[in-house]
């Protein structure tokens, strides 16, 4: 039901050891973040797109139309930036354009404009790093990891309960919906905050039997206080660690070569 | 005719616009500048450990509530991933956390609903980890807390339950928009007038999203809460 | 003359994750009758269910509601929905308020009707499944078998024309699957349509007027409730059992301990008076 | 000499809402027996299963495992639990791991063996419930019939010498049942206890040694899984069906077209084969 969870099980990198790919994508994440280089923006968003596309073989279509999943945060926030209003009193350095409305004025800079090209940029590569991590690894194996970096064990069960029964959840909403909607619910205004408050009372209700059914079955397979299994087995591969390192120091090489300092 | 046709071509986009806003509240990956997404993620840090210890105590007293918690997180994501055709894509935060505020206390919410972003952020591509600090700050912190307080003091006061919780859930979730917009502000002021300027603009533009948004969420929980405190 | 109701042709339905629901279906449903579908868990039947509501759309293909092609748009599905009512399998997530009555007036209640009437389709569709003793109980304190009767009745305050049951008896003990029975007799003599999934074969035999077998969304069979029983090959890709009566029926026959005469008992009552 | 496991003695269970699931019950349950138990919904059956697991504790009368009073401290519940499994109703309850390795190893993990242990157990019940296949499968990804597979490994894995279903084959096709059921005479050969619960008496009279009639908190019945079908009065109460096979012999024996030597057939085979 939710596709980014689909293809972490199911693509092509599956099988490789989630520490490679977190230390991969979130190395990359933080370089292009901290430096703020075009190139090293370009490239990351290139590299990641073709593991994404190539490696994983996730469908382009759909890794397009995650890309422009947060379009409207991006168009929003880039026009608050790159628009700015004052007075019409205060002068204002290379406008690139403007216009004014009694008191005010509305008008764009130049350097606002750099300030927003930059930033489309970093969050292009910073956002197809996430969608690497998401699209390749199940949620399992990043806890598997999290565990072993000693994050509390009650935070990660809490997670862990959480993941599982978000599918539970969601497919009892989606059963009630469509309940309400073959009984004609959500038709109009009314009836549609009407129909809501009522499926997600009734999702709430089923939170606290679900816990309690839960809580019982858990005890009957002599749960005391720790939950725990055994870990899935993945294995390191040098070959991908020479892979990960070349790519990190070329990206790293490229930014200091074009002029970047550390 | 042409001035009919432009009218249902705005409405479509608008309506191709709504399920989003849930999104449009969630501050994207890579938006922030590095150093304030760390900034953010050391601010919400301490909350986020008074909350893991009181959830550790009230563990220790009724161990079904680690199931309670999980559950409740889970609960909110659904509410926040149904893509019903409307505004609900926001509700979890002011009517899932809103309701686990009044349950579990404040602080306990702050990890759920941390938790909660987390989810949000590997599953629908909504937020993000760096800026997880920053969205759990004002979605799992600020909006609980003013939740909490404006529901703790309407109801001292003697309003109605209604009242009080339609006020907790509509002024936690509009918080938290101000929070988002401050987050937004600080971190990309402008060249004139600085901070206010900005934050003038960011407050303004997520208005025309937010405040009706905050009212249909405050009305939804209320015939939530009201549906709930019958059974 | 028959009346046609549904017309689907070459109907495919694909969700979003890729799966392939439906493939290439196409099923006519005519007025009046009443029609098994049988299938193994994941043949489809659901989806097609939905189809029939207006709560999936078709990927390709076309459904035809009397001669009218459907329509998504909120006044057609107003108006589909109306004659055609789903009682889902799981009753939990279909019973959504609070009491049972409060339940079953939602959609009536959504129909626009007086308030008068409201009350009076609500009161009816009660007695019809026996819950009217029940009406003040919080939802969740009812027992599988009483919720499934309250699903029924808030489908049947609505009075459609087609009912649509998904595994009505699924989890049910033989005392409440009989009741549910009844309510479906008593319905289908209102002159209604029925169209219900099963995995109970030898329910679908004695109650039905046509079965279809669907299997890896695809339709395998569509016919009267008896030859398809013959069909070893199909029962066996399928994975249906025969009913039982039909059964022992020919086994009976083969040792010739059964009159042969006129056609198949249908039901246990008919086969012990065919005993020789 | 027929080890005694359970000896259950005037067990009454009032739950704080104040309705009373159990009333006086007692009962004794042998090693190595199939129990099937009978009843309608709401008539305690799960609320026994959960005596029997150490869950819930009586309100009055007394329980013995295996001779010793149940007692409800830590130390005791582990040995217990250690040694009775329970497999509930719905699986999604009852899953909560990532994915099905995990969960499965779940119970044996609570069980203080070595990581060795675990693993050759884990393997050893994905192999009987035919999972193996799925094992890095996220749970959510699984169909009714492959979570029930999943949730009957996990108890199995910790290998208790008695196993309790609630259920085991609510909502699955005949396909999937009879999955279930191969993998419960397997683990009825590993010399194992089996109690599960169920509406489809057709299956208790076949593959039960022992049927116990529940209703109302009471039990009507308990001993041989054919008597009590000559008990119209008790089946009545209970609302039970009597089982084809048996209805249909006891038409065949009247009319002398069965052979009538030995017991009563219970089984479909059976019955075809004593046609005369």
């Amino acid at each position: 039901m939710l596709l980014i969870d689909k293809y972490a099980y199911f693509n092509r990198l599956k099988h490789i050891h989630p520490v490679e790919k977190m230390t991969f994508a979130l190395f990359l994440l933080l370089f292009a973040l901290t430096v703020k280089d075009t190139i090293v923006s370009l490239i990351t968003f290139a590299v990641m797109s073709a593991f994404i596309i190539l490696g994983a073989k996730i469908p382009l279509r759909y890794y397009i139309k995650l890309l422009l999943l947060p379009g409207f945060f991006l168009l929003s926030g880039i026009l608050t930036i790159v628009i700015s209003f004052a007075s019409i009193k205060t002068t204002t350095p290379h406008v690139l354009w403007s216009v004014e409305f009694g008191y005010w004025k509305l008008f764009i800079t130049e350097n606002n404009i750099k300030i927003a090209t930059k930033l489309i940029l970093v969050v292009l590569s910073s956002i197809s790093c996430l969608y690497f991590l998401t699209l390749t690894t199940p949620v399992n194996a990043i806890l598997q990891v999290l565990r072993k970096l000693k994050v509390p064990q009650l935070l990660i069960e809490i997670i862990e309960i959480t993941y599982r029964f978000i599918f539970v959840f969601l497919e009892t909403a989606l059963h009630i919906y469509q309940a309400q909607n073959s009984r004609l619910g959500y038709m109009t205004m009314k009836k549609w905050l009407h129909s809501l408050g009522l499926l997600i009372s009734s999702l709430f209700i089923n939170v606290f039997k679900r816990a309690k059914e839960l809580t019982i079955a858990m005890d009957s397979r002599g749960y005391t206080e720790d939950i725990m299994y055994i870990d899935d087995n993945y294995q390191y591969s040098a070959v991908n660690w020479i892979i990960i390192t070349i790519i990190i120091a070329s990206i790293v090489a490229v930014y200091l070569l074009f002029g970047g300092t550390l | 005719m042409k001035t009919l046709n432009w009218k249902v071509l705005y409405f479509i986009a608008v309506l191709l616009f709504v399920p989003n806003k849930a999104s449009a509240m969630h501050i994207m990956e890579g938006f922030l500048p590095i150093e304030w997404a760390i900034f953010w993620w050391a601010v919400t840090l301490p909350f986020l450990i008074l909350g893991f210890r009181s959830i550790r105590k009230s563990i220790k007293e009724n161990p079904e509530t680690k199931m309670m918690l999980g559950l409740s997180g889970a609960f909110a994501f659904v509410l926040s991933a149904l893509k019903i055709p409307s505004v609900t894509g926001s509700c979890s935060h002011p009517t899932g956390v809103g309701l686990g505020t009044v349950l579990f206390g404040p602080f306990a919410m702050s990890i759920v609903g941390s938790i909660v972003l987390l989810f949000q952020a590997l599953l629908l591509a909504h937020g993000g980890l760096t800026t997880l600090g920053a969205n759990a700050f004002s979605m799992a912190i600020v909006g609980p807390i003013i939740a909490y307080l404006v529901y703790k003091g309407a109801t001292k006061a003697g309003w109605s339950f209604s009242v009080a919780v339609f006020l907790a859930a509509a002024l936690g979730d509009l918080g938290t928009y101000v929070m988002t917009s401050v987050q937004l502000a600080l971190a990309f002021p402008s060249e004139v007038g600085g901070f206010m300027a900005s934050f003038t603009k960011f407050a303004g533009i997520f208005a025309l999203t937010q405040i009706p948004l905050a009212i249909s969420e405050g009305l939804l929980t209320v015939i939530v809460m009201n549906f709930l405190k019958k059974y | 003359m028959d009346e046609l109701f549904f017309k689907i042709d070459q109907l495919t339905h694909r969700y979003v994750d890729g799966t392939t629901a439906l493939k290439n279906l196409s099923l006519s449903i005519k007025k009046g009758k009443k029609i098994a579908l049988l299938g193994n868990n994941g043949a489809g039947k659901s989806t097609l269910f939905q189809h029939l509501n207006g709560i999936l759309q078709p990927t390709t293909g076309s459904i035809l509601f009397k001669g009218e092609q459907v329509r998504y748009n909120r006044k057609f599905l107003m108006t589909l929905r109306k004659q055609v009512g789903i009682v889902f399998q799981d009753p939990d997530s279909q019973l959504f308020s609070g009491n049972v009555r409060q339940d079953i007036s939602f959609g009536p209640m959504n129909l626009d009707w007086s308030q008068e009437k409201v009350h009076k389709q609500v009161e009816w569709a009660m007695e019809q499944t026996e819950v009217t003793a029940l009406q003040d109980r919080p939802i969740h304190f009812l027992s599988l078998g009483q919720k499934k009767r309250v699903a029924i009745a808030g489908v049947l305050a609505m009075n459609p024309e087609v009912f649509i049951l998904d595994e009505p008896s699924a989890g049910l003990d033989a005392y409440y699957s009989k009741q549910i029975m009844h309510i479906l007799r008593d319905i289908h003599q209102g002159d209604k349509t029925i169209i219900l999934s099963t995995h109970d074969v030898h329910f679908a035999y004695e109650w039905a007027d046509e079965i279809i077998v669907m299997s890896d969304g695809e339709i395998l069979y569509h016919g009267d409730p008896v030859t398809v029983f013959y069909n070893e090959a199909l029962l066996n890709q399928a994975h249906l059992e025969k009913p039982w009566v039909f059964e022992t029926a020919q086994q009976l026959l083969e040792k010739q301990l059964l009159r042969d005469e006129g056609p198949m008992p249908r039901s246990k009552e008919e086969l012990f008076q065919l005993l020789k």
